[in-house]
């Protein structure tokens, strides 16, 4: 048992080191996605700079097919090039959902004339994409989609509103699910298009969270034109298109970094409690174990899966619990990390707040981490069926005709 | 056996209700979150009219002459509204802190303004975010000059007076003293916290003229005594806003289908909300006994006062955070209102000290009281 | 607000203790239905002549109307009652269920004759009833009922079998609900009566549990004759009056005492760790606040119960909450005691285990208690749905007849 | 990356589950539970058999010389069909303790025993309710005397030697003792414990002779190796009895039905069971940390150690007890298998002390090495 590289990862990550050290900009904004929108601009300029330099030199998309400007490399290949990039500030957040989710649906469904003329040049950035699936009725019951688009000619009008679109301000082009008919049941009715985020009848609006961030956008669809041909498999079969991003989109639901156990830590040496040291309270220090277990657990399930990937073996279903786990713990964590702070808990002035507010933050922000990408509750059905093999829950939703469906307001 | 209410102060809980109903939507707590205003005048304004700022001061100095009973069914139903009204601050903690350690000629001076709302008054504890203790109390007074810094301070931009819990250099005991806040030698800096629909200042106070109150030797029981009242009191407003979240959440489990059914058919959801139900009826009994000890000033209340504070602030806490995540994506926006009461309860369960806090003072007073 | 006797309630009580004080037997042997078998003739006896002297003084049952021997009292008044006798180690355990559940549906739904004959010696004692609902395959889902009952001329034949029926070794008489129709939807094919536990091919069985105890029973039907005269209700209608009994089932279960904070205290104060005494751990001391606060908030959640009965008015819901709490928290408590004492935690001598392994039994018998009388799960369904007003679940067993529900093995 | 047993390690694992699957269903820990046998003889021959007492014994002594990793994945096994077998004492603590505290001529004499399952070692550490520890540990030993009592120890009524943790009044430091059992002085009085399916007796030494063993000058420290040793073993031991505890629950629940489902679609049941992996998976994977640092001797072998334990003991105690809760009244019978992990859940998550004692112990180490 150990965490050393095969002699051929040990190669393929010195080779991938000398080309960082020689490429890698020196200061780059990292994040993008999640800054306010003013420094985008300028944040996306040099993201592009360096997502060419990537694709040129093939580590855009390591596993990719060569046709598509990929190595044809081995996942480990990959997480191994992000070990390696993490190391430096590079710029990014703009390309991760163009090029995760929207553009292996293209390379599954589109015809090969489409991915000549989109694939390449969202690989290096020239072209950013974005995903248009969730709407205002459609959360955790995604197919739930009211965007609805009527063929006319040899095109389709789309009008509806989407609603959690990352990057959608920024995108160039967007996959979008909508519901080609109301008349029968709820997965029988959608088909799946690619479209022009600058077509006529798009309003994109940021939305603004209780954390202050407007990390999303709602775009609204007013007569938007659509030519059939941008169309991806069959009317009536975009369910299953929108499964192939799915897919892609559970390997994307990464774990963000968060104040953890060591911070709590450190606050609880910087703060007193009944006039002792607050890292001397047996409660304070039974939580920073619970935390650092959880901790530790995880970074270990990620060591078995990455085992498994560089065995050439499919992952165990162990990966699925890393948000189960850390989102609950962020706010758990922060929220007695606020407790132990008293009335000065509420602060949220990073020059005045312990440890920059960063307690304060996450405990704002973790409220939207629980339900965004799958609330802790669909999740936990996700393992339970898939995982554990449990039935579903009982479903009133399936033979019924969409348009016959109980609403609410 | 009459462990409840009375009819009048029912009356009295339903007068309020419907005075705030009206006048304090959620959409008030909403203008001050987002514009710069410190509290909304015109909802206190309303609530001085009703006489509720003289709720339990003597009718001599101006005021109802009414009990802590009364005071608790007017907090339930502040926290209920999240009322954006330096309520606690002047009401719970001054006013109280003047009537039970005030020198005659303090209380003549400032009940009455109180009572008729023309002043608006607070209590400086917290110097740090340590705990703050017997030992660690830094802010000092000799003869009348105060020097030290408070923070956070409910309502101190603004406030008119402060009650601040001092070291009484000549005694060297903790006491405390009124100071008039438009005395030389105090600098306000507004605080930005997590509940911006609530004022919190940090106060330096270098030289400033200063009264020292009337706390004999005491010295640290007076601010507990200021502290378990406030914890009784703020306990009910920590009701009212759980009963507002559970309540908000059940509305949207009825209204919003997802798979084609309420999500509230969910056992998830129901479960979630039955567990929000379960802790608010125990912080809610809990909260009775503290309210009966508080009025009866009774021989468990300081351990009632810790119990309430504990119950109220576990069911306040809980329910907040779960609204949130009962209505999923929309319950996380800006325009969603799941947020007044998500910042709330962080504002209430920590002003006089967290819940660590609070369950270790609860056994101290157990064992002293040898039930534990 | 106050904790003291109206004038009325303060007379009664005094003419109760007055009462008492004069008959109550000095020393009488408590629980009885949770002895041990052998013991339990003793009891019994023992429990006959006190109950038949309560029942001479109307005490027996205080609300029931007079011609029914009772002394049509208030509900406080029966509370008062008990309070005062709890003072007393009087017996029983014997009664509780013919008297708080099976005579009340008499009551409502039996002959006058029928009343004549069994009420009476119901109440005095001499004659003991217990209730035969629950079956292997009808816990949770009360109807799920299968054993079945065919008529025969003027009477029934049931075969089939019940179990966790409290007292049915000892008990002259049980109320049964029955399957007479499996053609019809669950609720609309049972059928209820009461019967003569001595009836030939009436066969009990204790089940044993973990815990050790046996308080229960297996009872099997093999061909036994029931007359229809002993009928309750209709044909078909047998769900409507087992609601009745079933409702004065939920003003039955009550909160067993437990060992609490102060026991865990007591534990605390005799132990160390880290060389400390285990009561100045700061994690053993929240826990102990965290109890205390949910053990208060149950004492007085009764408080406002017994306040509403006092005034004459229905109790809240809030009383359905006591079981939700003390079970799981019997079961934590007791863990977190064990834990405490480390090895020794699993030495459940009550010679050598502190506090005469309290928390070692209450460990095994609160895994029993989390589910006896309905589990922690569908106590939260019971809150969510009668109290807050939320949806049943997804009932697929409605429409369909018994015997085309699926049943797995 | 290679965080993952080797293919041989597999087999083995996979040979000892046949074996188990055979010889040591649910029946056989029921009939030592219902009878008065202290352990199944049968299995313990087998596992001899297969030379699993000598699994991490050199090959000198007539062991196996295999590494800690195996012993890892035989724990899995026998915790997943809660074996009745003094494995974790004999092999875990005693044998595990001789290898790195014998005399060269104690490990001459006893090794070789210990492989070839001639005799049946255990290790006496707690004395009373309180946690052991440097400072209260009154057994004692002066020259080759043995004095104290030891309760409870595992596989006390019949075991042929035991290590014994003593106060060495010679030298006045903690050390390690070898005694064999049935020497004169020793009492053994078998315990009544919540798992009757293992054997544990107090034992009471007066006078009887016993052997220092070679622990130099680390003390106390030379109980905590042996501790921290067992913790990892044991936590594999958690971690299979909590898979089966799972699988158990998920089995009925997929074949249950109430009102007309199988009571696994309900969400309650889904979430529960659901929680139960994640605690599992989040066990296994510290564990696995805690094998190669076992295995390897490596740095963060105690971190590693107490968190595997902390983690394990919580899936296992989580597991096993809604498992039954899964179950409904039926698994609260006698006749459920389902008592015979609550039982062991606790036998294992209290025999190296309690949850509270080592997450003490993992803070701690975390604080030495400043990581928190």
């Amino acid at each position: 048992m150990d965490f050393n590289d095969t002699k051929e990862e040990a190669e393929f990550r010195s080779k991938v080191k000398a080309w960082l050290k020689e490429n890698a900009p020196k200061s780059g904004k990292s994040g993008g996605r999640y800054d306010p929108l003013d420094v985008q601009d300028e944040a996306i300029k040099e993201a592009r700079n360096w997502q060419s330099k990537k694709a040129e030199a093939g580590y855009a998309a390591i596993t990719w097919p060569k046709e598509f400007g990929g190595l044809e490399g081995t996942p480990i290949q990959s997480v191994i090039y992000s070990q390696e990039e993490s190391n430096y500030n590079v710029p990014g957040g703009f390309f991760e959902i163009g090029l995760g989710m929207c553009i292996p649906t293209m390379m599954a469904w589109a015809t090969p004339e489409q991915n000549e003329r989109y694939v390449k040049p969202a690989l290096n950035g020239e072209e950013v994409w974005c995903q248009l699936f969730s709407e205002p009725s459609a959360g955790s019951d995604v197919a739930g989609i009211r965007t609805k688009a009527e063929k006319e000619g040899d095109n389709w009008i789309i009008n509806g509103q989407k609603v959690w679109t990352s990057g959608a301000h920024f995108s160039d082009f967007g996959i979008i699910v909508v519901r080609t008919d109301p008349n029968v049941p709820k997965h029988k009715g959608l088909s799946f298009f690619f479209l022009d985020m600058k077509s006529e009848g798009i309003d994109v609006k940021p939305i603004r969270q209780i954390s202050g961030g407007a990390n999303f956008n709602e775009v609204f669809f007013n007569d938007v034109r659509v030519p059939d041909s941008q169309r991806l498999g069959e009317v009536g079969e975009g369910w299953k298109v929108a499964l192939t991003t799915l897919m892609n989109e559970r390997l994307a639901i990464g774990v963000p970094k968060s104040a953890d156990y060591s911070a709590l830590t450190k606050l609880a040496k910087e703060i007193s409690l009944n006039d002792k040291s607050a890292i001397s309270n047996d409660l304070v220090r039974s939580k920073i174990a619970e935390w650092y277990v959880q901790a530790e657990g995880l970074k270990y399930t990620k060591m078995r899966t990455l085992t498994a990937l560089s065995k050439g073996e499919t992952p165990g279903p162990e990966s699925s619990i890393g948000k189960i786990v850390s989102a609950p713990k962020m706010q758990d964590l922060a929220s007695f990390a606020m407790d132990l702070q008293g009335a000065s808990g509420i602060i949220s002035d990073p020059e005045i707040a312990l440890l920059h507010s960063i307690f304060q933050n996450q405990w704002l922000s973790a409220a939207g981490y629980r339900i965004a990408g799958g609330t802790d509750e669909i999740l936990r059905n996700i393992v339970a069926e898939r995982v554990l093999g449990l039935p579903q829950d009982v479903r009133v939703d399936k033979a019924v005709a969409f348009n016959e469906l109980p609403t609410g307001r | 056996m009459n462990f409840d209410f009375s009819e009048d102060q029912k009356l009295l809980k339903e007068q309020v209700s419907r005075f705030l109903q009206d006048k304090c939507s959620l959409n008030v707590a909403r203008s001050i979150l987002e514009s710069n205003e410190q509290y909304s005048k015109e909802v206190w304004r309303g609530l001085v009219e009703l006489g509720l700022t003289g709720t339990t001061i003597p009718e001599e100095y101006g005021g109802l002459g009414l009990g802590a009973l009364e005071l608790c069914v007017i907090a339930e139903e502040l926290g209920r509204f999240a009322a954006p009204v330096p309520f606690s601050s002047s009401v719970y903690l001054a006013t109280e802190a003047i009537k039970l350690y005030g020198t005659s000629k303090q209380k003549e001076l400032w009940l009455p303004k109180l009572a008729s709302g023309e002043i608006i008054a607070t209590f400086a504890l917290s110097e740090s975010a340590s705990e703050p203790s017997e030992k660690n109390i830094n802010t000092t007074i000799i003869g009348n000059k105060l020097n030290g810094k408070k923070l956070p301070v409910p309502d101190g931009s603004y406030a008119d007076i402060c009650v601040v819990v001092v070291r009484d250099k000549d005694s060297n005991t903790i006491s405390l003293a009124l100071v008039e806040m438009n005395s030389k030698g105090i600098t306000k800096n507004e605080l930005k916290t997590l509940d911006p629909s609530r004022n919190h200042a940090e106060l330096i106070f270098k030289d400033s003229p200063a009264e020292i109150m009337e706390t004999g030797s005491e010295s640290w029981l007076c601010v507990e005594k200021c502290l378990d009242t406030a914890a009784i009191l703020i306990a009910f407003e920590q009701i009212g806003g759980a009963e507002a979240s559970l309540s908000m959440a059940k509305e949207y489990a009825l209204d919003r289908y997802a798979f084609g059914r309420q999500i509230g058919s969910y056992q998830a959801i129901k479960h979630k909300l039955a567990d929000m139900y379960v802790k608010i009826e125990l912080a809610k009994s809990n909260c009775y006994y503290g309210a009966m000890m508080l009025n009866d000033d009774g021989g468990d209340f300081k351990i009632a006062a810790a119990a309430s504070r504990v119950a109220a602030t576990d069911a306040f806490n809980f329910a907040a955070q779960e609204n949130i995540q009962t209505h999923g994506g929309i319950g996380f926006t800006w325009e969603a209102d799941t947020q007044f009461f998500y910042r709330r309860s962080q504002v209430l369960g920590l002003a006089l000290g967290g819940l660590t806090t609070w369950k270790n003072k609860l056994v101290n007073q157990l064992e002293e009281k040898n039930i534990a």
